[in-house]
């Protein structure tokens, strides 16, 4: 069964071409932002939408790739692309650390949300304090370009780099959806007692989640390093990419492999578009960005990717909304 | 198969199960009825690990697995239903016995198959596509029940899977547990409907207050006056003597 | 110590309102902090522009609040989210940034503060110079939740907020209105922010953003107090109140922040159900 | 016809955390393109007009990348700007690809300029140059009053600036005989600094040395006036309300006597209080970005004035070598080494009877310090 | 029975969910004072039925009359106001309040002046519920639940009381003393809909009974008659 790669080969396809028709760097660095997004909120969703692990702390696998493979890079000199392996496994044992103490605890729902907001905003405030990650002066990488230093004078080069993570989190994902491993993890979702009575080992399959996901989310971590070169206690750790994390697939689509990468598109493309507008008062496109947000929400509930489902399946019957009603 | 001794369960102040024993031998169906708020759930709960006793033991096959999580259990062979249905709600019914099926069978397509498989015998093959949460009450026990078997269990414990299906459902069900049994498969059921328990059990205990009042074969059970008060009734007792003189 | 209990009580505010909408919602309500700043500009407003003094401000704007907190859940969350969770975090995610913004274009960036004759009035206690203002706090605080306790404990609508937190089909069953109940919640979050707003600024300040500065911190006290739990918010900010007050001592005020954070790990990590966790 | 205009990214974060500086700084360059405009354009080019083109960095470098695209995507000459550090170090980057001369407005990490970027040019003192200045300052300003301090308190965000600042106080005031007897980190943003301020009463320094941005310095001011602590002197470095004209207005109690080495423009130039006159009359706040950005933007007319070019590689090459000087500050003609302007200098101001007064070096200074202040 | 004097009349309701129409025109009519069994395989939409007479789902076309006026279209409160009353499937009590605070919620909307009268009944009926007044009611027992969602409705002081299957689970006693409720509920006047599952004894206690099959009603009549029937028989009591 090959089920889903189909979409997933498309829009593959498509983002890979763009470096090749398109010329606007605006357009290449904004492709390379989404995607380095998308890899973020890619790790979300595995442990918050497959999952239903909501976390709201991912800034602590972000940061963390990020921080070790700079402090690899400019302490110990190590290669860029070992370092960068360096800090996803980083990412992969924060992701256990944090999980085995928080799910052994039994946290769910908002607890564990917030109990992964607190471990990534200790993690952000010892990064600033801390002399070993330079504290609040943050960490710049030289300049120096060079595939080996994983830095492309082409903004097309990178774009390609970031995709080929982006399409390795798509096929990972893609395959746990297909397999036991997601069943037991979508069962855990949905009911954890029905699923322990089912043999599912419910720590387990949580813990192999956050792990997987905290890998995903500081592979983008350490992408965003090579991007931009520094980062800081405030970037890396900093709450705006917890929340990046989340809001995309939950535009997108919870739960969907697809999601991220659309949500995150489509959020960023809402920017943009708004941006266009601005006034001369700032906030004003924010104001408008928030309230566009809320209309998206408000008429597709289920993300775009629910919208889209329903547009194709539309017209065959006027569903009747029972809203709030529990089942 | 299964043994449970001297269980007692205290929530709080209260006593919910104080001391009860069974004993479950292999290849037989074997009941647990008693009034409402007696303990039995309770007692599942404590059989497939879900709940730690706060005395007692319970031995599966000689090997005490009092202190074993609920997903060992199930590995071990004990799978269990849920009297308020648990279903996943999100999930398609297919999907649902598959995550049952997952647990000895690794690769999606023989857990889809295995769950299919289940599905029909229990006769819902025709809503293998449609959203756990859009079945009736009925619909989810059988539900329950499919997961359970899905999971290929040697002990099938069933809280009240027949509670809410009528007279005529009932009687197209009890053929299936029953052959569920002469699978092999050991089967400790909660039930309330009585017709079906005279009719199914090979042994029946009967819990109420916490405490194994009585147990024996249906028929002695049924004729209990202990047992008629606390559970039965005079009404119920009538109907069943009744109804047990017709062949 | 002392100073941690009466800067607690000002977090425990604004925690309140917070967990209500949280034990009813079950959501995080990104909008709290924008909705708190809205608050603050409307005290300083009054102040400014009708010379009305904060601690007269608190029953109109508690008013006022609750109608716009009332108006914002019936009008734009409930029909936006559709009652999914997932979309009302979204949607107080939306209105947080359209608040933030619009008060950021209307107001101007700057951060504004009003000095009223009392915002340097003590209290002397033998060595100790107590804060007039942060006593009023104090007081407010407990008075708030006091009532908030009261009305969920004791009256019908205070259970039909509690009842609808937990069995939707049930509540319209007995003839509750579900939209309206949870509009009252959003409603009551929002005026105990007015509350905390005009307790607050005699003695703080605002800008656009000032609301941030609180929400992480309530957040963790809703949690800590148990969702949905009063007392426990109460408690719960006091708690972090000290807690921080003696991280800061120790650690700086800077480091001193982990404190918090690090004890609400601990906490959650041995009692998964908060410090104060109602029923389970 | 009219010569084609020469287009100029201005970047600031007016939305998000540092919207209020942002604000500021893009009003000075507003200002100052204005008055390009009007007195004939770039002559160089036949009169060529300025065109802005804003970006607004949202206060994250991410942004401010994007915006520097887009900037670059219209054809921009230049970029003037950046404010945070951080925005500053990924943005001059992103415009070092483009040989796109770039003038930093405030961005204090010595990283920005240490990076060899020769597109760099930061024309306002950075962190060393902010720190020597505010330490010198300070013996000076002590000695000359016969050294009545002794003791003191620092208190500093827990940023780039104020972190570093702190470290290097630690070991250069001892050397001059201060003993420092607390330094205390506060995040920004802090809720609460009555613990701090009741550590200031139980310690009693001399000095208490703030080194924090707007809110906190509220707060720290306020809560210190309540609770009655009154050092020697507040000597504050870049602090974020201590010159900022609506804490003196709004508090003018807690604010009189406070000291800040910080960005200032120079009053003595009459140019500025015409300025400031307008900006109030706008109805907008005046501060010392406004001034800065206004004379970012001149120094980089003067340069494509000079250049006769709308020429990167030109520009480049003429602000290297610019020795402009028709600017508000209180520096002396421009001198770029490795992009830092290197006669820039931060000045000690002082609010008496609710002004900011420039009080040393005696060179720009309209006022004599108050030092130490009677309590 | 004849028009004008039904408590309950319903005509030509359809109702469903998305794309699937469970109820395809439903008739049937609750007069005073009766007992009407609504009767049906698994999954044939008695509950959809439920839903829809309560408010919770709207119509999709029919007619509901309550007492003279019109309930279709009208909302949920209102008609839990005017004394439609439903005993929901599942229970759906507030399983964090206790179980006093539950029974108070029952008249939230309607008899709220009798409160103290109608706790003690419910407390009489249910000695039960009494001992156990201040536990938490998601704690309760399967058949513990049952009571206080009955005891949830009667607090409303119902014009009519719908049940559905309020049997389910509980122990053959209770069935018993369940059915000697819903006859001594009816004695004092109240008419009520039962849906069941429990034929038998339904059927026993109702006055007439509704055969609903596929979205619609198949047979009608008075409870005897239809007891009798050799097609009922077969289909529902499996004999
Ligand atoms: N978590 C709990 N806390 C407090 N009391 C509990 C808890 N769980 C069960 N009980 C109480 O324990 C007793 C036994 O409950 P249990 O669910 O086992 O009964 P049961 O025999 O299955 O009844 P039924 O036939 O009605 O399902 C009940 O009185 C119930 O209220
Ligand atoms: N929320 C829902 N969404 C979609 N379909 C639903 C939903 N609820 C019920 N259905 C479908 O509507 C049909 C009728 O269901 P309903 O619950 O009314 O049956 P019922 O007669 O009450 O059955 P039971 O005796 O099992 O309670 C069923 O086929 C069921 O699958
Ligand atoms: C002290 C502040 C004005 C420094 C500024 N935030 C920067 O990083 O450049
Ligand atoms: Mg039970
Ligand atoms: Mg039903």
């Amino acid at each position: 069964m090959r089920r889903g790669y189909l979409p997933i080969a498309l829009i593959l396809v498509v983002l890979a071409a763009l470096p090749l028709v398109v010329t606007s760097n605006v357009i290449l660095n904004f492709v390379v932002f989404v995607l380095i997004i998308t890899l973020v909120a890619q790790g979300w969703n595995l442990l918050g939408g497959t999952g239903g692990q909501s976390s709201f702390g991912h800034a602590a696998f972000f940061g963390t790739g990020a921080y070790a493979s700079a402090i690899l890079q400019t302490r110990y000199g190590v290669n860029a692309w070992a370092a960068m392996a360096a800090g996803v496994i980083a990412g992969a044992v924060v992701g256990r650390v944090i999980g085995y103490l928080a799910f052994r605890a039994g946290l769910r729902g908002s607890y564990f949300a917030l109990v992964t907001l607190a471990f990534a905003e200790v993690l952000r405030i010892l990064a600033n304090a801390s002399g070993f990650t330079n504290g609040a002066a943050g960490l710049l990488l030289k300049l120096d370009v060079g595939f080996w230093n994983m830095q492309f004078s082409s903004r097309g080069a990178f774009l390609w780099l970031a995709l080929a993570f982006v399409a390795a989190g798509l096929v990972i994902c893609q395959m746990i959806a297909n397999s036991r491993f997601g069943a037991q993890l979508v069962a855990v979702r949905e009911n954890e007692e029905a699923a322990r009575a089912l043999g599912v080992d419910v720590l387990a399959v949580k813990l192999r989640a956050i792990t997987v996901s905290g890998a995903l989310t500081a592979a983008a971590g350490c992408l965003y390093l090579q991007y931009f070169l520094y980062i800081d206690a405030n970037i890396a750790y900093g709450l705006w990419i917890s929340v990046e994390a989340l809001l995309a697939p939950m535009v997108g689509g919870r739960g969907l492999v697809l999601g991220p990468i659309i949500g995150a598109f489509t959020l960023h493309g809402l920017g943009e578009a708004t941006k266009m507008f601005t006034g001369r008062v700032p906030g004003i496109d924010l104001a408008v960005y928030g309230a566009v947000l809320v209309l998206v929400i408000a008429f597709a509930p289920g993300g775009v990717l629910g919208l889209l489902h329903k547009l194709r399946r539309g017209g065959r019957a006027k569903g009747t909304g029972t809203g709030g009603e529990g089942a | 198969m299964l043994e449970v001794q001297d269980i007692t369960m205290r929530f709080g102040g209260l006593t919910a199960v104080g001391g009860a024993s069974l004993k479950v031998v292999p290849g037989r169906i074997v009941g647990l009825i008693g009034p409402n708020g007696a303990g039995k759930t309770t007692l599942f709960a404590i059989i497939a690990g879900f709940l730690t006793p706060t005395a007692g033991r319970v031995v599966l096959e000689g090997t005490d697995i009092t202190g074993r999580p609920a997903h060992e259990r199930a590995k071990l062979g004990i799978a269990r239903t849920f009297q308020i249905v648990q279903p996943f709600a999100g999930l398609n019914v297919r999907e649902n016995i598959a995550v049952g099926a997952y647990l000895r069978h690794a690769g999606a397509a023989e857990a889809h198959a295995r769950a299919e498989a289940v599905a029909r015998r229990l006769g819902l093959g025709g809503d293998l596509d449609k959203p756990a949460s859009s079945l009736t009450v009925a619909g989810r026990k059988r539900l329950e029940l499919a997961r359970a078997l899905a999971t290929e269990p040697r002990l099938l414990l069933l809280d009240e899977v027949l509670a809410g299906l009528n007279p005529s459902e009932i009687r197209d069900i009890v053929p299936v547990i029953r052959a569920i049994r002469d699978e092999g498969i050991t089967i400790l059921m909660i039930e309330h409907v009585m017709q079906a328990v005279m009719n199914l059990c090979d042994e029946v205990y009967v819990l109420a207050q916490g405490e194994m009042i009585a147990e024996g074969t249906p028929r002695e059970v049924c004729v209990d006056p202990k047992v008629i008060e606390a559970y039965l009734g005079r009404g119920a007792a009538e109907r069943l003597k009744a109804e047990g003189a017709r062949p | 110590m002392l100073n941690g209990l009466l800067t607690g009580a000002v977090y425990a505010l604004i925690a309140l309102g917070l967990t209500l909408v949280y034990g009813v919602l079950h959501i995080i309500n990104f909008a709290h902090g924008a909705l708190l700043t809205c608050a603050m500009f409307a005290v300083w407003l009054v102040y400014t522009a009708f010379g009305l003094d904060p601690y007269l401000a608190i029953l109109p704007l508690t008013l006022v609040f609750f109608a716009i907190g009332y108006g914002v859940q019936r009008f734009i969350i409930g029909p936006a989210a559709h009652g999914d969770d997932g979309n009302i975090l979204l949607v107080t995610l939306g209105l947080s940034i359209v608040i933030e913004n619009v008060l950021l274009a209307v107001f101007q960036s700057d951060t504004r503060s009003l000095s009223t004759d009392y915002s340097f009035q003590v209290v002397e206690l033998g060595p100790l110079l107590i804060s007039q203002a942060r006593l009023y706090g104090f007081a407010g605080a407990v008075v708030v939740s006091a009532l908030l306790w009261l009305l969920l404990a004791r009256t019908d609508t205070g259970k039909a907020i509690r009842a609808v937190a937990k069995e939707k089909l049930g509540a319209r069953l007995v003839g509750i209105n579900v939209a309206h109940v949870f509009a009252v919640t959003f409603g009551l979050g929002c005026a105990t922010l007015a509350i905390a707003a005009c307790l607050l600024m005699p003695t703080f300040y605002v800008n656009p953003r000032v609301g941030g500065a609180f929400v992480l911190v309530a957040f963790t006290i809703v949690v800590l107090g148990g969702m949905g739990s009063i007392t426990g918010a109460l408690l719960g900010g006091l708690f972090i109140g000290v807690v921080e007050s003696l991280c800061g001592l120790y650690l700086g005020e800077s480091l001193g922040q982990i404190g918090i954070f690090l004890i609400f790990i601990l906490v959650l990590l041995f009692r998964p159900t908060g410090l104060f966790g109602a029923r389970a | 016809a009219e010569p084609p205009a020469v287009k100029i990214g201005v970047l600031q974060p007016v939305t998000g955390a540092l919207a209020m500086d942002g604000e500021f700084g893009r009003t000075g360059a507003e200002l100052a393109i204005a008055d390009i405009n009007a007195s004939g354009g770039i002559k160089s080019l036949g009169g060529a007009k300025i065109e802005m083109v804003f970006g607004d960095a949202r206060s994250n470098p991410e942004v401010g990348v994007q915006e520097v695209e887009r900037m670059q995507s219209e054809g921009v000459a230049a970029v003037v700007g950046g404010f945070a550090s951080p925005i500053c170090l990924a943005t001059t980057q992103a415009a070092a690809r483009y040989d796109l001369p770039y003038i930093v407005d405030v961005g204090v990490s010595d990283q920005i300029i240490s990076r060899g970027l020769t597109n760099t040019f930061r024309f306002a003192p950075g962190f060393s140059i902010c720190t020597r200045t505010a330490i010198d300052n300070l013996v000076r300003i002590n000695n000359a009053a016969g050294r009545p301090a002794k003791t003191v308190a620092l208190v500093h965000e827990d940023g780039l600036f104020g972190s570093g600042l702190a470290k290097l106080m630690q070991t250069e005031l001892p050397k001059h005989g201060f003993e420092i007897l607390e330094t205390i980190a506060v995040p920004t943003p802090s809720r609460d600094l009555s613990n701090v301020v009741l550590r200031l009463r139980s310690l009693r320094p001399d000095l208490v040395i703030p080194s924090t941005y707007y809110g906190e310095t509220v707060l720290l001011a306020r809560t210190m006036q309540q609770q009655r602590v009154r050092p020697k002197a507040v000597y504050a470095v870049v602090n974020g309300a201590a010159s900022n004209m609506r804490f003196v207005k709004e508090f003018p109690e807690a604010a009189e006597n406070i000291m800040d080495v910080n960005h200032w423009h120079d009053p003595r130039n009459p140019k500025n209080a015409a300025l400031q006159k307008r900006v109030a009359d706008a109805g907008k706040q005046w501060n010392y970005n406004t001034p800065l950005n206004y004379s970012c933007m001149m120094l980089l007319a003067d340069a494509i004035e000079r250049a006769a070019s709308a020429d990167r590689t030109k520009i480049i090459e003429v602000l290297a070598s610019s020795t402009f000087s028709d600017h508000l500050m209180p520096y002396g003609p421009t001198k770029f080494e490795g992009g830092q302007n290197q006669g820039a200098a931060p000045v000690s101001t002082q609010v008496q009877k609710s002004q900011i007064r420039v009080v040393y070096p005696e060179s720009f200074a309209d006022a004599k310090p108050i030092f130490p202040v009677e309590s | 029975m004849t028009g004008g004097q039904h408590v309950l009349e319903v005509e030509g309701l359809k109702a469903g969910y998305g794309g699937v129409e469970v109820l395809r025109g439903i008739d049937l009519a609750v007069g005073p004072g009766e007992i009407v069994a609504v009767l049906g395989s698994n999954g044939v939409g008695k509950t959809t039925l439920n839903k829809v007479l309560s408010g919770v789902l709207p119509a999709r076309a029919g007619q509901i009359t309550f007492e003279g006026r019109r309930l279709d279209g009208v909302d949920a409160a209102a008609i839990v106001e005017a004394g439609l009353i439903q005993v929901p499937e599942g229970r759906k009590i507030f399983p964090n309040l206790d179980i006093q605070e539950n029974l108070e919620l029952g008249s939230y909307r309607r008899a709220r002046k009798n409160r103290a009268r109608n706790l003690e009944r419910v407390y009489e009926t249910f000695p039960r519920l009494r001992e156990r007044r201040t536990q938490a009611a998601g704690t309760l027992s399967g058949g513990e639940q049952q009571m206080l969602a009955i005891g949830r409705g009667m607090m409303a002081e119902p014009r009519l009381l719908i049940l559905d299957e309020p049997s389910l689970g509980l122990s053959p006693l209770l069935v018993e003393e369940m059915f000697t409720l819903i006859r001594r509920l009816n004695a004092d006047g109240m008419p009520i809909m039962l849906v069941e599952q429990n034929v038998v004894q339904s059927l026993e206690i109702a006055s007439r009974a509704y055969i609903v099959e596929n979205g619609l009603v198949t047979m009608s009549g008075n409870a005897a008659e239809i007891a009798a029937d050799p097609e009922l028989r077969r289909a529902y009591l499996g004999l």
